[in-house]
């Protein structure tokens, strides 16, 4: 492994147990800082329910996590959002009737300190918050690059545009780490293609380590500075996209023949 | 200055128009109004025209407290209005009365046929009855008597029917409460077991779909009598089938209650009635006199509506109108003047709608203090005798 | 991946939940034993100190209990569906206990319980299992189909002004006070080791039992039922398999609603009252057993009416109670009780969502 | 060949929002037609309205010549059209078993229907393995293979696939579309709308470019694989 | 009056036009009524038609029983319309409040003798403590129980709260009902209720039953203060997480939102307007009564959220006016004046319940937004709508 940066994440021997079915089995996985590392499988190989597992939202049977030198892995979910872990879903999950900065506000919620009264008698400290959290907030929308929505319901927004709002939302958490489910799912390669571009934006611009979930392999292969690769609940492979690609097991598993020819997708 | 020149006085009704008691206060309503037609729409010199209030309301389908206050204030604020007659629910009452108490024009003359709680009128909880009567003057009367006197007036006759222990039950609500706190105190004093706990025995939930794990328990206790307090509306059929099911009938194990159980076809249709005592405060509708006012009022009251009336409070209702048109009649027509003269009012028994001399104490409560004790026999209540209460 | 660690892994514990998870999960079951073992306490207590009139009260509950379940089951029925608590559903029933007590006694002019009676008591069945079908099938064409994108409070409203309309028949239909009518079917009571039991009670029991039987069933085995669990889980995709879902959402309220009409007719028939607000009260127990035993579970809420009858039956007819004018608290708290140890109800299952 | 369905001047509206202008295309029997172009073009609106789940604001759509435009779900499905929806729309809290089931609803044919079973899961062998899960708890790309695998049971004669492979492994996207070849081989027409483009205009006869609710282009699949435009504009070439 | 301390509050707030537009009205017509109230409906001079028609159709107790409502529904709007939690059982904490001020208020608790700032003379039994202070004392009390009622049963899905709520507002007023004799102590008079409550103190003169004028001012600026906290509540960090926990609470706890903190939060500031609400309440009707506190009132404050628009304040005002409205005025004075008018004699009471449901079922199906719907709200239904315009073409077909 060619990262031995300090580590944001480190979770050792994780595994998940559905009544019989161990989805996901002793994978043990960590996110060096400021990394961009992706997490690929055929489907029902136990992706998001690893993901799930770091977020907080399962308990893992076994195993531990820990979050910089903290361990988070009994932390209820809006804990570990708050000290620094935010994703994305799957499927979009935005606050449909919420605008675009409300959206971005409530992911402030936790690093903002007002209480019931001095909200009631909007006390100065409280407005300074306030303003000082909406500029943020907008300047999250700006470098996403759908400032000029800001003040738009976010089920008004395209597809895409609601993509981005997630990822600005999930950044208005102030994470360290990013976790992406399937970010490009239903966009065309030419949305994919400007998705590619717009990770490593934010990966250097925010400073934060980003790990993503894709089944497209173009997207994959052209963010990742390393890549898992679980089966059936285990880890059968990581290494760098070169190592990836020719990894046979991992083309038998996954890839399929076609994309190990070099289609892509 | 709201009665200058007019000749045409409002003389109003308050009562609970819908839910439970609507038909008791539709038929309450009909007598009052059959009654001011029988006075040709006259108190002496007077013009009278009634005026029908609601104190329930369709979100709560009952009597409602908020209804009562805004029913008290419009009752001052109509200016033509000199008396009301009701109300039905003694909570009601208390609202009303302390309003039209502090009327600026009156204070403004109120007279119940259906009132019993003691409180309204003579000392009962903490600060009654001086707390509704703020000016001090007493504006508010009521042609029946009040629970405490019925409820040791049964005790005393359970003790002459030989019965040694009792069970009592009552409705939960003011009046059942009352009647059994009295029969229950009395009961105790003249050396009959009590077996239910507590100063009003124990209360039944009309909610309930029956009662047959209750008499269950009871029946345990084995129970010479039980007494029932409070009224029949409150699902008292199921209640009083429900002992016949699980204790027998009414010669094995007695049953009585209080007026709150008279007056009703649908009980007395009961084949499970048959042989319970009642009390009445005042006399039950089968025995007004069989001629005379009372006699003839029931007879036009057939036969302007085709039915029999719910119950004997509907014909008190228009007792308590004579009261009001009697004093309107001797008045000059104002507010203030109107309520000092139902004080003094005297109707004799021959002119009574109830066949009984109507006439009030001090405080405002009717002299008639008789209980009647009756029992059913025959789908029909037949009298056994009258207790006076001293 | 070594051979060991395969091993290993075969041997990974059970998925148990996080130490804080453990930990709140024990408290509770300290709770939930301390206040089971109490009421066992109480209950043997109540046995021993008077077994007979335990049993006696006991069986008295559960013919309450089986009442409540019929009711139940319509609520349970629909919310299962369409997820609407369906306010108006109690005061149907009012209207079946109606309709039943018109049909027997003005219509057919039956009073006493002998061949007459009994023939028109199983007419009486059917029409009033019909008409209050027909009568749900009616409501729910005119108030609640419009709604059905609505937000679930829409709905929830339009029931309560559905209800209001009932209630405004039921007290035309019936008058203001409760109403008592003749039965026909046998008051008298037999015997067994000391407690009595009615006919009715086993008429009652012969007549909600096949209908639970045969509507369990209807919902697990026919096409019918089919349609009606992929209607409730999703519509459009329900259409999309060519399943009419107007005509599957009208059938549920139909048999719902004939469900309804039967325990107008039994109600009718062994407490021979009839009242205009009947619907409101068994109303509110019948949706709270549906939720008790888990809401859109058919078992749920014949066990969930049944316990709340027996519990009502022992608090009102225990000496070592709390007594009648209780009652409606004992049930609640029992009900907040079990839902805090048990979120889904008895018989319910909590589904986590999938992201 | 047959026209089997033929759609005229459809148009279709939320509300104030008009998503499908006036549409017009056609697919005949025993082809593969595709439908593709970006986000929000109206393809998904567009099937959910031959589907009957929409009713259109104007146009008609006929079927085997016969008027289905304003016809109840279920009545369509009758016909011979089912779809796999977007957003997969399977019965979370029923089994696999049971929504494969379902997808054979309006059929009486037991036997077939036990073979057509047999089929579905040999195609897709995961689904086998777990036969009795609740559905909703399968992972994404697994409920996507019960959704298309639900659609097929319905033995239809028009299938309306919207994004069959999304989500999906590379592997089992390659096997989803040799899946749409063996399906028309046996001879189902199909009308697919797919994201990925390039794939969907490899397995198609035809294919119509969708843009803003309008018809955009039109033409044979390869034609337009190697027209410039399209290539930019949907195939990230 | 009314108007200076409001406009003292709204620039401390700066709320956006439209609300500024909506607070303006607000006052200014409740600045019109009390001029009609206290000086108008009094002065002899008053015309006898205009003066009637006042009393028959807008007599001030109605005006101020609406306004304890519109109290109550803007609390019940921060559970229902802002965090998106059913509550079946809000009248527990109307009740609740109401009993502060009977126990607090009044001689009722004769064996205790204590007296804080109150408005009666000291030598009355009892406890009397200032309506000022029972005000505050309600709100605590009653936001207290709402923690408690929400801590256990809070992390229920939504159907599965609703009933527990239900059940809470069935056993709290229950507890009143029968609290006459609870081991002997007497918590609340049972059915006979409290009454004769203490008058109100305003420095100026004390308020009892007759000063609706009055009262009518301390219930407006009480409505308003709701207003108010609702607003800035809904404005701040609190009103955006339970806004998120109402549009998808597994995404709000993804994003940092405690779940549990925020919808107690809800349910305690939703409580104090309950227990604010029910001393005002028994201030106006002078006394606390057992019997009030039924489901019906629960379901009759949703109704007023649902049918005003959820989560929009102004539009949940207008909601509550207008049924508390009809129910205690509209109804009834309707059928009055049908009769005197057509000379007719119909028992218009016995169709209150078939009126009550129609225009419920009617709003619904016609107006289901609410009469001024949150606009969030209102796309969401619109979509529904939508759908409709669509569908009756196919239903036809059936
Ligand atoms: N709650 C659950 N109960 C039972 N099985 C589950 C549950 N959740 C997930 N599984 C199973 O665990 C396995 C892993 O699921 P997971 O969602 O993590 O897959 P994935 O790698 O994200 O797949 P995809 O790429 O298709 O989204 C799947 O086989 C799924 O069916
Ligand atoms: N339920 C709805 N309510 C309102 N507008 C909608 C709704 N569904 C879709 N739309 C709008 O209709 C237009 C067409 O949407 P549709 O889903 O048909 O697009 P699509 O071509 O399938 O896009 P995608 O590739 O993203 O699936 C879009 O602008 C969308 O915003
Ligand atoms: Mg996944
Ligand atoms: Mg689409």
């Amino acid at each position: 492994m060619t990262l031995s940066n300090e580590l944001v994440l480190d979770a050792s021997n994780i595994s998940v147990q559905f009544g019989g079915l161990l989805a996901v089995n002793d994978v043990s996985f960590n996110i060096p800082k400021k990394s961009v590392v992706s997490l690929i499988g055929p489907n029902g190989a136990g992706k998001t329910t690893f993901f799930n597992v770091l977020t907080g939202l399962y308990k893992p049977s076994e195993g531990k996590v820990m979050f910089g030198d903290r361990e988070i892995t009994d932390l209820p979910p809006h804990k570990i959002a708050s000290i620094g872990l935010a994703r994305t879903f799957q499927n979009i999950r935005l606050f449909g009737l919420m605008t675009a900065e409300e959206n971005l506000l409530v992911a402030m919620h936790s690093h903002l300190k007002s209480g019931i009264a001095s909200t009631i008698l909007r006390t100065p400290r409280q407005r300074k918050e306030e303003k000082e959290a909406l500029d943020t907030a907008r300047e999250i929308l700006d470098f996403v690059g759908i400032g000029k929505w800001s003040s738009e319901y976010a089920r008004n927004l395209s597809y895409g545009d609601q993509r981005r709002l997630e990822v600005a939302r999930a950044l208005a958490l102030k994470p360290e780490i990013l976790l992406l489910d399937e970010p490009t799912a239903g966009m065309n390669p030419q949305e994919s293609a400007v998705f590619v571009d717009f990770v490593h934006r934010v990966r250097d611009a925010r400073d934060v380590a980003i790990l993503l979930i894709e089944h497209d392999m173009s997207v994959v292969m052209s963010v990742s500075e390393r890549i898992t690769v679980l089966d059936r609940g285990e880890k059968i492979a990581e290494g760098t996209p070169e190592e990836i690609r020719s990894n046979q097991r991992v083309i038998e598993a996954y890839l399929g023949k076609a994309a190990s020819e070099g289609r892509g997708k | 200055t709201q009665a200058q020149g007019a000749t045409t006085l409002v003389v109003s009704t308050d009562l609970p128009l819908q839910g439970g008691s609507k038909d008791q206060s539709d038929t309450t309503n009909e007598a009052v109004a059959l009654l001011i037609k029988q006075a040709g729409g006259k108190a002496g010199k007077y013009n009278v025209v009634l005026k029908k209030y609601d104190d329930s309301t369709a979100a709560k389908g009952s009597w409602d407290d908020a209804q009562c206050a805004k029913n008290a204030q419009a009752h001052v604020a109509n200016r033509n209005e000199v008396a009301v007659m009701g109300t039905y629910n003694s909570g009601c009452a208390k609202i009303i009365v302390p309003v039209l108490n502090q009327d600026p024009k009156g204070p403004m003359l109120m007279v119940s046929n259906a009132n019993t709680n003691p409180g309204l009128t003579k000392p009962w909880n903490a600060g009654e009855p001086e707390k509704y009567y703020p000016t001090g003057k007493r504006n508010y009367f009521r042609v029946v008597t009040t629970d405490d006197n019925q409820g040791s007036a049964a005790a005393n006759f359970a003790k002459s029917e030989g019965v040694k222990k009792v069970y009592v039950l009552n409705d939960r609500q003011t009046y059942g409460q009352g009647v059994a706190q009295a029969f229950t105190a009395e009961a105790k004093k003249i050396g009959l077991t009590v077996l239910s706990e507590g100063a009003v025995g124990e209360g039944w939930d009309d909610k309930q779909p029956n009662y047959e794990a209750l008499f269950t328990k009871i029946k345990a206790l084995s129970p010479d009598m039980i007494y029932i307090a409070g009224i029949f509306d409150l699902n008292g059929g199921q209640l009083v089938k429900d002992k016949v099911k699980i204790l027998g009938d009414n010669k094995t194990v007695k049953l009585m209650a209080p007026d709150g159980f008279t007056g009703y076809p649908d009980f007395l249709a009961l084949p499970e009635a048959d042989g319970a005592y009642l009390s009445f405060t005042g006399l039950a509708i089968d025995f007004f006199p069989k001629s005379g006012a009372a006699a003839k009022f029931l007879a036009d009251y057939k036969k302007e509506y085709k039915h029999e009336p719910t119950g004997a409070f509907s014909i008190y209702g228009a007792a308590a109108m004579q009261v009001i048109l009697d004093a309107i009649s001797r008045s000059n027509g104002t507010r203030a003047d109107v309520y000092k003269k139902a004080a003094t009012t005297k109707i004799s028994a021959t002119k009574s709608v109830v066949g009984k001399a109507i006439a009030f104490d001090k405080n405002g409560d009717t002299l008639n203090k008789d209980i009647t004790i009756e029992i059913v026999k025959g789908g029909a209540e037949v009298g056994l005798k009258v207790i006076t209460v001293k | 991946m070594s051979q060991a660690a395969v091993v290993e892994k075969a041997a990974v514990r059970q998925y148990k939940g996080t130490p804080g998870q453990i930990r709140r999960r024990r408290i509770e079951l300290t709770a939930g034993v301390v206040l089971a073992s109490l009421a066992m306490v109480w209950i043997v207590v109540n046995i021993i100190n008077s077994p007979a009139q335990f049993a006696q009260v006991f069986i008295l509950g559960f013919r309450n209990g089986l009442l409540y379940a019929l009711i139940a089951l319509g609520y349970t029925l629909v919310y299962g569906i369409i997820e609407l608590i369906n306010f108006a559903h109690g005061d149907l029933f009012m209207l079946g206990a109606l309709f039943a007590s018109y049909f027997i006694t003005v219509w057919f002019g039956q009073e006493n319980s002998n061949l007459a009676g009994w023939l028109t008591f199983l007419a009486a069945l059917i029409a009033a299992m019909a008409f209050c079908g027909g009568l749900n099938i009616l409501i729910e064409r005119l108030a609640y189909r419009r709604l059905r994108r609505a937000p679930k409070i829409a709905p929830l409203i339009t029931a309560v002004g559905v209800s209001f309309i009932l209630q405004f028949i039921g007290i035309k239909w019936n008058g203001s006070t409760p109403r008592n009518w003749p039965k026909v079917l046998p008051q008298s009571e037999f015997t067994v080791l000391g407690v009595n039991i009615a006919w009715n009670t086993v008429i009652l029991l012969l007549i909600a039992v096949p209908l639970l039987l045969l509507l369990s069933w209807v919902v697990t085995k026919t096409r019918q039922g089919k349609a009606m669990r992929a209607t409730a889980q999703d519509q459009d995709a329900a259409r999309l398999m060519g399943i009419d879902v107007n005509r599957t959402i009208s059938f549920t309220f139909a048999i719902g609603g004939a469900l309804a009409g039967a325990a107008g007719l039994l109600y009718q028939q062994t407490t021979g009252t009839t009242n205009y607000n009947l619907g409101f009260q068994l109303g509110l127990i019948a949706f709270t057993s549906a939720v008790l035993g888990g809401i859109g579970n058919l078992n749920g809420a014949v066990l969930g009416a049944v316990l709340i009858g027996i519990i009502q039956g022992l608090n009102d007819g225990l000496p070592i109670a709390l007594g009648q004018k209780w009652s409606q608290t004992v049930v609640f708290t029992i009900l907040i009780l079990i839902m805090v140890f048990k979120p889904a109800g008895l018989l319910g299952k909590s589904t986590t969502e999938k992201v | 060949m047959s026209t089997l369905l033929e759609v005229k001047d459809l148009s279709v509206a939320y509300g104030k929002i008009v998503a499908v202008k006036g549409i017009s295309f056609n697919v005949d029997k025993g082809e593969i037609v595709t439908l593709i172009g970006s986000n929000g073009a109206g393809k998904s609106t567009t099937l959910r309205t031959i589907s009957g789940l929409l009713a259109p604001k104007s146009g008609t759509i006929l079927f085997k010549g016969e008027q289905i435009s304003g016809m109840q779900g279920h009545d369509v499905v009758k016909k011979g059209i089912t779809q796999s929806p977007e957003g997969r729309r399977i019965f979370p809290r029923m089994t696999v078993s049971e929504n494969l089931d379902l997808g054979a609803f309006l059929r009486n044919d037991k036997s077939e229907i036990a073979a057509d079973f047999d089929r579905v899961l040999e195609l897709f062998p995961r689904l086998r393995e777990r036969l009795t899960q609740k559905a909703g708890t399968m992972s994404g790309g697994e409920q996507q293979m019960l959704a298309v695998a639900r659609a097929m049971m319905g033995r239809p004669e028009l299938l309306l696939l919207d994004e069959p492979s999304m989500g999906l492994a590379p592997v089992l996207v390659e096997l989803i579309f040799e899946t749409i070849v063996k399906i028309r081989e046996q001879g189902t027409t199909i009308l697919l709308v797919e994201q990925n483009a390039l794939a969907a205009l490899d397995v198609a006869d035809r294919a119509y470019v969708l843009e803003s609710g309008s018809v955009k282009m039109s033409g044979n699949a390869s034609e337009l694989a190697s027209n410039d435009e399209v290539t930019k504009a949907y195939l990230g070439g | 009056m009314a108007t200076r301390a409001a406009r003292k509050a709204k620039k401390a707030t700066r709320q956006p036009a439209s609300h500024r537009t909506w607070a303006l009205g607000y006052l200014a017509l409740a600045a019109v009524m009390f001029v009609v109230y206290q000086y108008a409906l009094p002065w002899e001079g008053l015309p006898l038609p205009i003066y009637d028609f006042l009393q028959l159709w807008l007599p001030p107790t109605a005006i101020n029983e609406a306004l304890v409502y519109v109290i109550c529904a803007l609390g019940l709007n921060i559970v229902v319309g802002y965090a998106g939690l059913l509550d079946l059982g809000y009248v527990a904490f109307w009740a609740i409040g109401g009993y502060c001020a009977g126990w607090f208020m009044s001689n009722f608790f004769e064996q205790w003798n204590f007296h804080g700032l109150a408005s009666v003379p000291t030598t009355e039994p009892g406890l009397h403590i200032n309506f000022w202070l029972v005000l505050v004392i309600g709100g605590a009390v009653c936001a207290f129980f709402g923690v408690v009622i929400g801590a256990p049963t809070l992390r229920l899905k939504s159907d599965y709260l609703a009933l527990v709520t239900l059940g809470f507002g069935e056993i709290i007023p229950q507890i009143f009902f029968n609290g006459e004799d609870i081991n002997g102590f007497n918590l609340s008079n049972g059915t006979k209720g409290i009454t004769r409550l203490d008058p109100i103190p305003t420095g100026v003169k004390d308020l009892g039953p007759f000063d609706f004028g009055s009262k009518f001012v301390i219930f407006v600026l009480l409505a308003a203060l709701m207003v108010f906290i609702s607003l800035q509540l809904r404005r701040g960090r609190l009103g955006r997480a339970w806004l998120a926990i109402r549009e998808d609470e597994l995404a709000a706890s993804m994003m940092g939102v405690p779940l549990m903190r925020t919808k107690l939060a809800s349910y305690a500031v939703g409580a104090v307007a309950g227990g604010i609400g029910g001393v005002a309440f028994a201030t106006h009707v002078d006394g606390v009564y057992a019997e009030r506190f039924n489901f019906s009132i629960s379901i009759f404050l949703l109704a007023m959220v649902v049918l005003g628009g959820m989560g929009n304040v102004w539009g949940v005002i207008l909601g509550a006016f207008i049924l508390a409205w009809v129910n205690s005025t509209g109804l009834p004075a309707l059928g009055d004046t049908f009769n005197t008018e057509f000379g007719t004699d119909i028992d218009f009471p016995s169709f209150t319940f078939l009126l009550f449901g129609l225009v419920l079922i009617l709003m619904i199906l016609f107006k289901r937004e609410g009469l001024i719907p949150e606009s969030r709200l209102r796309m969401v239904l619109h979509e529904g709508d939508a759908d409709e315009e669509l569908k009756p073409a196919q239903e036809e077909k059936k």
